[in-house]
């Protein structure tokens, strides 16, 4: 594979044109971290790429599962490029199921991937799809943008939890 | 709109640079001897910044060699020398745009010589109205007047002028096709309106604004013009005292020469009336605890020990630029500017930005790309070994108006051949189907 | 006063550079080969400018000759190669100086530096207060408070500041011999004190002021803390966290580096909290026609294209003083300052400015020659090949207190032989008789 | 002869300590362009050398002889290099007796020989003394000193024509 077909992946042309969870412009304003009856907990982040500009607002639902809780639903709105849009398409599919445990850990191997320069190998097992973006670790000035919705997944977990514990506190 | 067949500047009896003379002149480039990824280097990103010729870089090597030393301060050999040769080359530069030695004020860049002027202003607008700079200072009522395809550097530091002190910041807006709505300037233009500062050539857009009709609609109204020349000065043949602004500004590093230097060129009765910027060292005559009195113009302007090796280089940089002919470098870069807006626009889904085929524009183009982002569009050409600029190029308000959040832009100089311009256009043509965008707009 | 025997930076185990070594070191500077007048260059001006090595000179070639291009805002192979050289420097720069490499802000030089503060904390007390900027705000009744030895730098930029915000001035005096006067110090740091800005060690005494003392005093009344440290950097191991102060600025051109770079210091959450100075392109994350927003530090504060390859040489500079050990450097240096002061002092009629033999000082001196006016001094010593620096060093109130108008000053640096000093000793003891000036001071 | 001994030939180093005319201080003040009765007329000039920060305080007086006007006398205060000092005092102990015109052409001549940089020789016949200042041309960074008080005078010259004027216009 030529160093450029490494980077664009045809899953992640794929992805850029798809957008699994690009809709969050079409749905409801939810308000952040007030838990709907019976339902999880919402939290938001607004992300910006300051070497391009380009931005996302990434909204993560925390449900319960099993004796925990777990990601229920990932979406977004954004523009940006093929990396940053396939990122964010990528993770809204795999995320939902996930604990906050092992979503953080996913994001802290991502994170640990994308700053080594292409000296560390995925964990494919760990990353799924998302290994994909490996070939975005060679190119330095492309990392932001595959960490974009990564940065705002992060948040808007935190967000979910600090309502959550703002929740419990009343 | 004026074809190009008849440039301002152009001259029947000076012809544009050859492909043959370029080549010639390519070895005098190291840098562009490199491969990327197994492929010559096309460097087609030189309106961020220029490449040096070896004899730029000698001229700053023989000078930390040979006579490295502080200038002005010092009663020594080599600081005698080191002055020499900074005043020589403040000389050289300053004859290079048509005006004094000491009209000429060393900056970091051209952003930080027009946060000199923005900042001057700022300062005669707060206490210094007692010394003369009364027609500096600005209060609210008072108008600024920018355009919308203005650099950041052209613009911010303005917006900040306002802030601090009451005035209004107004813009020349633009037409669809970006070119400045001349109609709308001269409605803008008013007795409030104190300083107008737009662009020679947008950096963008690749037009040339119409400095004359410009500067005639100012002095209508008793506005001070300032020109940002950053794009100007490398490419076209200047002269400031010719093109009648009060101000202009530009930078080493587009222009053969290092980073770390750039210009003002003021004119010199206003300069000195004008209050102190940066202060320090070098550019008083006498400091006490309470109080300190400032040099004339440049040395007002200088504080501090100034970019020395980089002046030096600076001028051997233009010289370079003077040798080879600036009018010739201007046509053979509107050829090119030509051949680039031609092709490009003749690939589908591709919208050259600014002036189209056959209207006058500088050697560079913006496009955009349908359906692939321009960071996508760089990465591509990148790996063919072509650089390019993406992203919105400190121009966001343009592109905001041009329905745009980024561009690519592909930015020629002298050393740019037209192979390099047509495996641009070739390259570009791929993006497309490479990234499965088809030629509707629409992914595949 | 601290003997020299014990210099707060020693190290039992760590020695002074000797003469071999020295004799080592110039073959990589070659300026030094050169002659003045047929005889050998004695440069003993490194208090105002220092030497290049030639590692120094290789690394800004290099990186024009294979990487040169804009940073920060380009996707293509040079624009990343170029952008990691660029925050590489400023990595090893940081870490040369003990701070985190968001902690440090490029700018053209250390007065750029201290005006940057200065103009920003201007700024910060016109209409930023909203923005968390209020501390950094001055109004009538606050205080600025140097000192009496400061050079203009530190100085004009205070004075300026004070005259915009109608916040007023403050000075620690001297003493005859030069030393700060600390009980007044105490007495002038009040709940009024909102700046407290000194020099580490004077360009003409020689001194180094009690940093830890001052500090201490500043934080007792909750002044920001800010260090000029353009003749520490160069010459003393440094660390600002250890140091704790609050900014702190030093210039490339004195520590081995090109012209055209400096830095500024400040701590994170400070330099976040702080309005920017110069704006342009590079330091925004969005701009309307309206109004701009601000990317953090260190961005925030580098508008326009940055000193990029002088970055490349500051940091082959500092590498190049690591390797050699600042502990040793400055051990050798305070050893040269002996020499210096010891043998000036025993001249009739010549008297060295600051602490006397066996006290602490660096490796300069400043000293008059009575009968004689220190141009004419250097003058004499120039014919020899002896390269000092005469005049007020930008430091017209410290030469006002000690009844002078000017001095002459000898500086050195690791590449300064012990046979250099004592050539200069030999001439200067010369100069008197020469301009027919006898022992008491009278012209004969 | 060395370069320095060039520089600072042996007559420049006697006017530096004799220093002709620097009196003014002890003079009484005058204010400027009146014209004492049957007296001429004065123009004082004050003079920085940005280089130094060396000043000079140069009073000139105007009376007549014969025919027209000749400077009569010079007196100043200032401190500064040898260079300097020196050419003052040259300087005053020449011009008592010259017209205008004559001092004037002097003082362009010796600017012209200070700015050749060692390229132009000294007219000695005009420059008398001065002449032993053409050394200087050959240090630029020294130029400044060598003509303060010339510039001075010549300034001072001109504030005393002026005030003739002005009083004839009364
Ligand atoms: C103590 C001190 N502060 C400030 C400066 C100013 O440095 P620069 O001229 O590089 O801005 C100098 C050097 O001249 C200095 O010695
Ligand atoms: C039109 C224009 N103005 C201003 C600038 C700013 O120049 P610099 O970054 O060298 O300060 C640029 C270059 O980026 C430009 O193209
Ligand atoms: S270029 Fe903007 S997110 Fe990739
Ligand atoms: S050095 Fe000041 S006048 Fe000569």
């Amino acid at each position: 594979m030529s160093g450029l077909d490494s980077l664009y992946q045809q899953l992640i042309l794929e992805h850029s044109r798809a957008r699994t969870g690009a809709d969050l412009a079409s749905l409801p304003d939810v308000a952040t971290g007030e838990p709907a009856t019976g339902q999880g907990l919402t939290g938001q982040s607004h992300q910006l790429n300051p070497v391009c500009g380009d931005e996302i607002t990434l909204r993560l639902s925390l449900g319960t599962a099993g004796d925990g809780q777990a990601v229920t639903e990932i979406h977004w709105d954004g523009e940006g490029c093929a990396i940053s849009m396939a990122s964010a398409s990528i993770l809204s599919e795999m995320a939902p199921g996930m604990s906050p445990l092992s979503f953080r850990h996913m994001i802290d191997h991502f994170r640990e991937l994308m700053r080594s320069r292409g000296k560390l190998e995925a964990d494919e097992e760990l990353l799924q799809d998302a290994a994909a973006l490996a070939g975005v670790a060679k190119y330095p000035a492309r990392v932001k943008c595959a960490m974009l919705a990564w940065v705002a997944a992060e948040d808007a977990l935190h967000q979910a939890e600090a309502s959550q514990t703002a929740f419990r506190a009343l | 709109m004026t074809m190009v067949s008849t440039p301002a500047w152009g001259d029947a009896q000076v012809s544009a640079l050859d492909d043959d003379e370029v080549r010639r002149i390519r070895n005098d480039f190291p840098v562009l001897e490199q491969e990327i990824n197994g492929k010559p280097l096309i460097y087609l990103d030189s309106g961020a910044t220029s490449q040096n010729p070896r004899s730029v870089l000698e001229a700053e090597q023989e000078f930390y060699e040979q006579r490295n030393s502080a200038v002005h301060r010092g009663a020594h050999h080599l600081a005698v020398e080191a002055t020499d040769a900074f005043e020589d080359a403040r000389a050289t530069v300053a004859r290079f745009v048509g005006v004094q030695d000491d009209e000429l004020v060393w900056t970091a860049n051209a952003t930080a010589g027009l946060n000199l002027l923005a900042y001057s202003f700022s300062n005669a607008s707060v206490d210094r109205a007692a010394g003369g700079a009364e027609r500096f200072a600005l209060k609210p009522g008072d108008e600024v007047l920018v355009t919308e395809m203005e650099h950041h550097a052209n613009l911010i530091p303005w917006q900040e002028l306002c802030r601090r002190t009451g005035a209004t910041l107004k813009y020349i807006p633009l037409d669809d096709a970006g070119a400045l709505r001349l109609e709308e300037a001269a409605r803008l233009m008013t007795s409030r309106t104190r300083i107008l500062a737009f662009t020679h050539t947008s950096n963008v857009l690749g037009n040339i604004n119409p400095v004359d009709v410009l500067v005639r609609m100012a002095r209508e109204v008793g506005a001070l013009v300032v020109l940002d020349a950053c794009q100007s000065a490398p490419h076209l043949p200047l002269d400031f005292k010719a093109l009648d602004v009060d101000f202009a500004v530009f930078s080493g590093h587009k222009m053969l020469g290092p980073t770390g230097i750039g210009a003002v060129y003021g004119r010199r009765e206003l300069l000195n009336a004008m209050p102190p910027f940066l202060t320090g060292g070098s550019m008083i005559t006498t400091v006490t605890m309470e109080e300190a009195r400032y040099l004339p113009a440049p040395q007002r302007f200088e504080a501090g020990t100034p970019p020395i090796s980089q002046a030096v280089a600076l001028a051997a940089a233009v010289n370079y630029l003077s040798e080879t002919g600036m009018r010739r470098i201007a046509l053979r870069e509107a050829e090119l500017g030509q051949r680039l807006v031609t092709g490009l626009s003749a690939i589908d889904g591709v919208r050259v930005l600014g002036p189209g085929p056959g209207e006058e524009r500088t050697g560079l183009a913006a496009f955009d790309v349908a359906g692939v982002h321009a960071h996508d569009v760089g990465q591509y050409l990148d790996n063919l070994g072509i650089a390019v600029r993406v992203g919105h190029h400190c121009a966001q308000p343009l592109h905001r108006r041009l329905g745009l959040s980024a561009s690519t832009r592909a930015s020629t100089y002298l050393y740019t051949t037209s192979e390099e311009v047509d495996l641009l256009v070739e390259a570009v043509a791929q993006v497309r189907p490479y990234f499965g965008v088809t030629a509707s707009g629409a992914a595949s």
